[in-house]
């Protein structure tokens, strides 16, 4: 039973990368490739949760500021495919991506220029958020800034990057961001349906090298010095722990993952623009851990996918109401399920509920369970 | 839209629960239903939630009358096969990666014949790549900044030549004398008016003039004052202002002009994104004795133009207005009904879209026609917005203008042209 | 000479509504330790009060109507308290003590709140009000023993699920009959307000320079409203026991103060402020429902800025914010100093946009934060935990 | 005359002009168990805060071993071998009771340690040994949060144990505790003088006798006197300052 239960991520994630994409192919049961396309963009998005977990869930610090490393590593990769790629659609006269020519740009920023090649480009999108967060982090945290200041703060700098790269048409296409649809990557137009099946596969890989990453950084004594920082900094600093170095290296790590994140993102939407950060995009990282469970692993991952299956399906069928039920999903979790729906589970919540209905527990589990098949996918993914 | 929330939106999970792509939405209704012998999807996609919702839910509603209209009419008729549109509308949500995945969502999942939609110049920009990619057809209906010509997008607003162009000539015959030929500009921080004012730039200096200061507002913000305390200083007794703001902004800038005492009176104000709608908006006691540059006005007074007018307040109530952007997402539709009918397929998009040049038709500004660079011709007004909240038509170009995607004021594309009849590679800009 | 000083007006008044919708939120965060990001939300709803007077008031005209502006001032202050006392009773209450998730539960009232005034319809109201009270009647008429039993709490969440729905159903009913049901109030669109005639253009001026009768109105507003906070604080009962409460909440409760009401009216008057301050910028822009989210972070850095629960600071620093934005954004330095070299030049250049007065703006906060981590005039002594 | 390992001189502490600490001379010796009493408000706290570095005196001189530490980090001075139990029993909730004297028992404190090193045989031992001492051993595995207060109190001392520094400040260790546990702690607390240096800060007289050390007096942030715990009771002064108090005992 409990290797089974080991086991159960694995399937489900082999499921994922074989079966999914060749059910797309087939169109079988309407799955089509825009569905596929979608998985592999809220796959995506579990990275960056996962790095909100990391500095949220376990340190206690919200960052309202993740959205500048997510954009940040999809501004290096969007950059570099618009380089290398030579066709009518992308390049301009000059033999730079084309927006360039609607400012009159005829020389290459020179910080774009390491762009051009593909392992700098790849370092990059990893590397650049991490730095940022690093010196960013550093600053804050050095001078024991904490708590809502630090949300507050995040969230500033946030805003100053939005204004930056909104303001900034020459450097970055300003408002329009960058485009990869058109551009060539492997030998395949990144927008085309091999292509995307390339990128849903390469986040189901890296999926679990994150979470392996993740789960290395919180379960021994760093991870215990995490939990320590959001229970009580002070008594840690008069234990002789200085917090900064560790909440700067999970800030770091946080970084890099929403930069990953923000790069596989990218690719599978086609478009990186300032609206990435955006002061709601932020937030809406830190619900999806809220929702998934905050403090465990798996609950990012379930949240990043499950809120935003939700949000394409509400937003599907009746655009206005997304709002209320985003706004309502904010509430009741924070209210009313604070451990998330891994938390809820894992901590009893589930099993409480039933036994507050006077249900034994063993036999009534399974046709519960059975019934909603979907809880017990996500709930004991990866 | 609180129609039946309920029903749709557990339609909507039950459908999406299986798995199963859905067409829930809006007049998505049975296909083939009554006397029509098939059907044709297309997609609408707007913003309908968001900041831009303000402005897109009108394009949306007149783009389901022109359905409806035709549709009542006896829909598209193909090899004297009528078809029925049905429409699938998604919501763009006033972000532009949002509209990027709905045009995939609308090409791939719902395999519609042909997406109208956007508004502003950045989720156009956004959309592009999509429709390239995957070879499919958008009709974009907004006056923007040119520079552009994509095979597979058609374009039914004004380019500047048709818009910006006219009313700087204009501006300067009618006030140069009195302010001299110096201009302000103001604009949003983003793609159109930066591209719109590098133009305006171009021409201002090719006529003589000089543009004695230029500033960006960032979307949504409506602190202005440090742009009036730069526009007294520059204009102390009055002078040009061209005004390329959108949404929000708009409201703060003319309200606190009054306050600061720039008033129409001695400072004439150009606007190209303020119509019929706006006025109300900002308020009448705001702009009125400002100008504004449209290919349409509501006022326009024709027969063609009332029809329009009474049906879509017929349809919608009477308290609601029509503007320039409303009558060119009306005529997109109309538009590729033509060319549908003329390729003689909907299926076949290559056909359609060679079978849409040459189209012509009688729209409620006048005739206009859409030329090999996948615009149109358009004719040129300019009006004075008056205290009832319309436009009294000062000066209109008499005959419909031809568009010039390719901007000949700016010397990186001067010399350039457009036309998708060309069989050569560098047909979306080639130099002539 | 001229320009310095319209500059500095400028300044102030850009300082002077920050000031307004800072001194709601100051109150709130800084006496309460609340995070209230629907506080932008609070401003628009001020907004829509604004708009909603006016236009009962535009059909009398004359005099009435003149005057509508200051009963609107009244009217969105009781408006949004009373928002915000509900708020405060439903929701915050709950999550005393843990800001953090304050933080993320009221951004989720803000984006309801934004949703709500975009869709809002007869039906909806009807729908709601049919809920609430479906679902308090069958909290109320629920058979003892079941109200008894262990699985009470899953239960209440299962009648309001039921409540709820029957809203739903309740609203594409009546929304189905006609339009007069269905037709949003105030739907997504921008509307307008119109300041009465004797706020619209200036009021004389003074050395050359016209004083807009909006912005020196707006000046005055905020001084007086800080004035009016200031006595209320300090002299008033309700004042005295706020700040009680604020230092020592279990004393205060054992000396007899209810704390719970403190709590409550504290909200209330935070959030009416935040009303005030909608009511006052519907003279200078528009009024839409995404009228709150421009200010909101603004607020935030000029509380963060000024020092926590410090409304000397609070005023401090939102001027100076209104002045810097108003001097680098309007780019009156190179005027100022038309010789300055090149290089920084260049620089000052690069900044003299109001998108990139923003990012100097924020980028100076933060460097000062470096410095003075806990703002201009820090909260002081044993009882602040590090 | 013994070299003092912590020595105040001439502290002062001002808050926005009231003085919590007044012109303060303290010295303690290496082995040395001492208390500390005085009245609500006396500046016990404070004292204990100078010392640990979460309070910056206004003026005068902390030298630890002979070193001055006005103005290092709390963690700085932890490291050089000062340890604190604060008033309420602070303990990291959502760890387990192990986890959380194994993290405090880790020798070296630094984010890379932490990763690649795994705590010694010898530590984790010692980590055990505590535990059964403190009675702790059975909840091991349990959440520190849901300890009962007592327990926590316990398991505050133990951490400070497993951290094992040179100079333990204890404040109020036996707020809340049974007389049982009480006299435990006294136990335990003796043991631990000699090898460390303790201070412990107390308003349990009984608990003060039973540790039979030298008290110290505070009073309005200055030393009102020093001496055995009958000395002290004796003094006038220490009478008067005490029956204008309500005695929370």
């Amino acid at each position: 039973m409990k290797l089974f239960k080991r086991l159960v991520p694995w399937i489900l994630l082999a499921f994922a990368f074989f079966i999914l994409p060749a059910m797309a192919n087939s169109e079988l049961f309407g799955f089509s490739q825009f569905r596929l396309n979608l998985f592999g963009r809220y796959f995506s998005l579990a990275f960056v949760a996962l790095g909100v977990d990391l500095i949220w869930g376990y340190t206690g610090l919200l960052s309202l500021g993740q959205g500048i490393f997510f954009s940040l590593g999809g501004y290096a990769i969007a950059m570099h495919l618009l380089l290398v790629t030579k066709n009518d659609f992308t390049t301009g006269a000059n033999g730079l991506p084309k927006f360039f020519e609607n400012y009159g740009v005829d020389n290459l920023p020179f910080f774009w220029e390491p762009f051009w090649s593909f392992p700098v480009s790849i370092i990059a999108v990893f590397i650049v958020p991490s730095v940022i967060a690093g010196f960013v982090g550093y600053l804050i945290f050095r001078n024991r800034i904490k708590g809502v200041y630090f949300s507050i703060i995040t969230q500033a700098s946030l805003m100053v990057f939005y204004h930056f790269f909104n303001g900034q048409q020459k450097l970055v296409n300003g408002t329009n961001g960058l485009k990869t649809s058109t551009t060539e990557i492997f030998g395949l137009v990144a927008g085309s349906d091999e292509a995307q099946v390339l990128f849903f596969r390469i986040t189901l890989i890296l999926l679990p090298f994150a979470y392996l990453l993740c789960k290395y950084l919180t379960s021994g004594r760093f991870g215990d010095s995490l939990v320590a920082i959001r229970d009580d900094e002070p008594r840690l600093r008069f234990s002789g722990f200085n917090p900064t170095p560790f909440k700067v290296i999970v800030f770091v790590v946080a970084g890099g993952l929403a930069g990953i994140s923000g790069a596989l993102y990218t690719v599978q939407s086609g478009i990186v623009s300032p609206q990435f950060m955006s002061i709601s995009m932020s937030i809406e990282m830190v619900i999806w851990v809220a929702v998934g469970g905050r403090g465990t692993l798996v609950g990012p991952i379930i949240g990043a996918v499950l809120v935003n299956y939700l949000r394409s399906l509400v937003s599907e069928a009746l655009p206005e109401a997304w709002l209320f039920v985003q706004g309502a999903l904010f509430v009741f979790v924070v209210v009313l399920m604070p451990d998330g729906i891994y938390g809820w589970f894992t901590k009893g919540g589930f099993t409480s509920m039933l036994a507050a209905f006077g249900i034994a527990k063993k036999t009534a589990t399974y046709p519960k369970l059975d019934f909603d098949e979907s809880v017990q996918e996500e709930s004991f993914k990866v | 839209m609180t129609s039946s929330i309920p029903k749709r939106l557990l339609a909507g999970f039950a459908a999406t629960a299986v798995g199963v792509t859905m067409t829930a939405c809006g007049g998505g209704d049975s296909a083939g239903g009554g006397d029509f012998d098939g059907s044709i999807k297309v997609g609408i996609l707007h913003s309908l939630s968001g900041t831009m919702a303000i402005s897109e839910t009108t394009l949306k509603e007149v783009e389901e009358m022109a359905i409806k209209e035709i549709n009542d009419s006896g829909g598209v008729t193909i090899d004297d096969k009528s078809y029925k549109i049905t429409y699938v509308s998604e919501d763009g949500a006033s972000d532009w990666p949002t509209f990027a995945e709905k045009s995939q969502k609308l090409i791939d999942a719902d395999k519609v014949a042909v997406v109208f939609g956007g508004w502003t110049s950045a989720s156009r920009k956004a959309m592009l790549p999509v429709y390239e990619a995957k070879d499919h057809f958008l009709f974009y209906p907004i006056q923007y900044e040119g520079q552009e010509c994509s095979k597979n997008i058609f374009y039914t607003g004004a380019v500047p030549n048709q818009q910006a162009e006219p009313a700087v000539d204009w501006l300067f015959d009618n006030f140069a004398e009195k302010y001299g030929k110096k201009v302000y500009l103001v604009g949003s921080d983003y793609v159109y008016p930066r591209t719109a004012n590098t133009i305006i730039k171009e021409q201002v200096k090719s006529l003589g003039g000089v543009t004695v200061g230029e500033d960006y507002i960032p979307l949504g913000n409506t602190e202005v004052a440090p742009i009036i305390a730069k526009i007294k200083k520059e204009f102390p007794d009055g002078g040009i202002i061209i005004n390329t703001l959108n949404g929000d902004s708009n409201v703060a800038l003319f309200k606190q002009f009054k306050a600061a005492g720039i008033t129409p009176e001695k400072y004439p104000i150009m606007s190209f994104s303020i119509a019929e709608e706006e006025i109300r908006q900002i308020g009448p006691e705001f702009v009125g004795g400002t100008y504004a540059a449209w290919n349409y006005f509501m006022s326009l007074g024709t027969p063609a133009s009332n029809t329009f007018n009474e049906a879509f307040i017929e349809m919608y109530g009477d308290d609601r207005v029509t503007n320039d952007p409303m009558e060119s997402a009306y005529n997109m539709v109309y538009l590729w009904k033509a060319a549908v009918e003329k390729a003689g397929t909907y299926e076949d998009l290559d056909a359609v879209r060679d079978a849409m040049i040459g189209i012509k038709m009688d729209a409620p500004q006048g005739p206009i026609e859409m030329y090999p660079n996948h615009h149109i011709s358009q004719t040129v007004r300019i009006g004075e917005a008056k205290d009832d909240g319309q436009f009294e038509i000062l000066w209109d170009s008499k005959t419909p203008v031809a568009p010039i995607t390719w901007n000949q004021y700016v010397p990186e594309t001067k010399g350039y042209a457009c036309d998708w009849t060309l069989d050569r590679p560098d047909a979306g800009k080639y130099k002539m | 000479m001229d320009l310095i000083f319209s500059q500095l007006l400028d300044g102030l008044s850009i300082g002077a509504v920050l000031l307004l919708a800072a001194t709601g939120l100051a109150i709130v965060f800084g006496l309460m330790g609340v995070i209230n990001l629907a506080h932008g939300e609070f401003m628009m709803i001020g907004a829509y009060v604004t708009f909603v007077v006016q236009n009962i008031f535009r059909p009398l005209g004359g005099f009435a109507f003149e005057s509508y502006y200051i009963i609107a001032l009244i009217a969105s202050f009781l408006v949004t308290a009373i928002f915000g006392v509900v708020l405060e009773k439903t929701l915050i209450r709950r999550l005393y003590g843990r800001p953090l998730e304050t933080l993320l539960a009221t951004w989720g009232i803000s984006l309801i709140l934004i949703q709500f005034v975009r869709s809002v319809s007869l039906a909806m109201v009807i729908g709601i009000a049919v809920t609430a009270l479906l679902g308090w009647a069958l909290q109320k008429f629920l058979p003892l023993p079941l109200k008894q039993a262990s699985f009470a709490s899953y239960l209440k969440g299962v009648l309001w699920t039921v409540a709820g729905i029957v809203g739903l159903i309740v609203i594409s009913t009546t929304a189905s009959i006609g339009r007069f049901f269905s037709n949003p109030w105030f739907g997504p669109r921008n509307l307008d307000v119109t300041p009465p005639k004797w706020l619209q253009g200036t009021w004389g001026s003074i050395a050359g320079i016209e004083l807009p009768g909006i912005r020196i109105f707006i000046i005055i507003l905020s001084a007086l409203l800080i004035a009016a906070v200031v006595w209320f604080l300090t002299k008033s009962v309700w004042g005295v026991r706020i700040r009680a409460v604020t230092q020592n909440r279990e004393m205060s409760n054992c000396l007899g103060i209810p704390t719970d009401s403190v709590d409550s009216i504290t909200f209330g008057i935070g959030s009416g402020l935040a009303g005030v301050a909608g009511c006052a910028i519907t003279l200078l822009g528009s009024v839409g429902p995404n009228l709150g989210g421009s200010y909101i972070v603004s607020c935030f850095m000029v509380i963060v800025l000024g020092g926590v629960g410090n409304l000397l600071g609070t005023i401090i620093a939102s001027m100076m914010l209104g002045i810097i934005q108003s001097i680098i954004g309007s780019g009156s330095l190179l005027i100022a100093f038309p010789d300055m070299p090149n290089s920084l030049r260049s620089v000052v250049e690069f900044f003299a946009t109001t998108s990139m007065s923003y990012v100097l703006v924020f980028i100076f906060i933060i460097a000062f934060l470096q410095f003075k981590p806990t703002g201009m005039f820090p909260q002081k002594g044993r009882s602040v935990e590090a | 005359m013994q070299n003092s390992i912590l020595d105040l001189d001439q502290v002062s502490v001002s808050f926005d002009g009231f003085y919590a600490l007044t012109d303060l001379d303290f010295k303690l010796y290496p082995g040395e168990l001492r208390s500390i009493i005085g009245p609500n408000g006396a500046g016990k706290t404070t004292f204990l805060d100078v010392i640990t570095g979460k309070v910056k005196p206004t003026k005068g001189n902390v030298k630890l071993r002979g070193k001055n530490i006005i103005g290092l980090s709390e963690q700085k001075i932890s490291r050089m071998g000062v340890g604190r139990k604060f008033q309420t029993p602070r303990v990291f909730e959502n760890l387990t009771v192990q986890r959380n004297l194994e993290l405090t028992a880790s020798p070296t404190k630094t984010p890379w340690a932490l990763l690649t090193k795994s705590l010694s045989a010898v530590a984790r031992d010692e980590v055990f040994k505590i535990m059964e001492y403190v009675g702790l051993a059975p909840y091991a595995k349990l959440q520190a949060g849901s300890l009962s207060h007592g327990q926590k109190q316990w398991l505050a001392i133990s951490m400070l144990v497993a951290q094992s520094p040179d100079i333990i400040l204890l404040d109020e260790p036996v707020a809340g505790l049974t007389d049982d546990e009480t006299s435990k702690t006294a136990d335990l607390i003796k043991s631990l003088a000699g090898e460390h240096t303790v201070v412990v800060i107390e308003h349990d007289m009984e608990f003060i006798r039973d540790l039979g050390a030298p008290v110290t007096v505070l009073h309005q942030g200055q030393k009102l006197t020093e001496g055995s715990l009958e000395e002290v009771k004796r003094d006038p002064r220490v009478i008067e300052v005490y029956l204008g108090q309500t005695d929370e005992n």
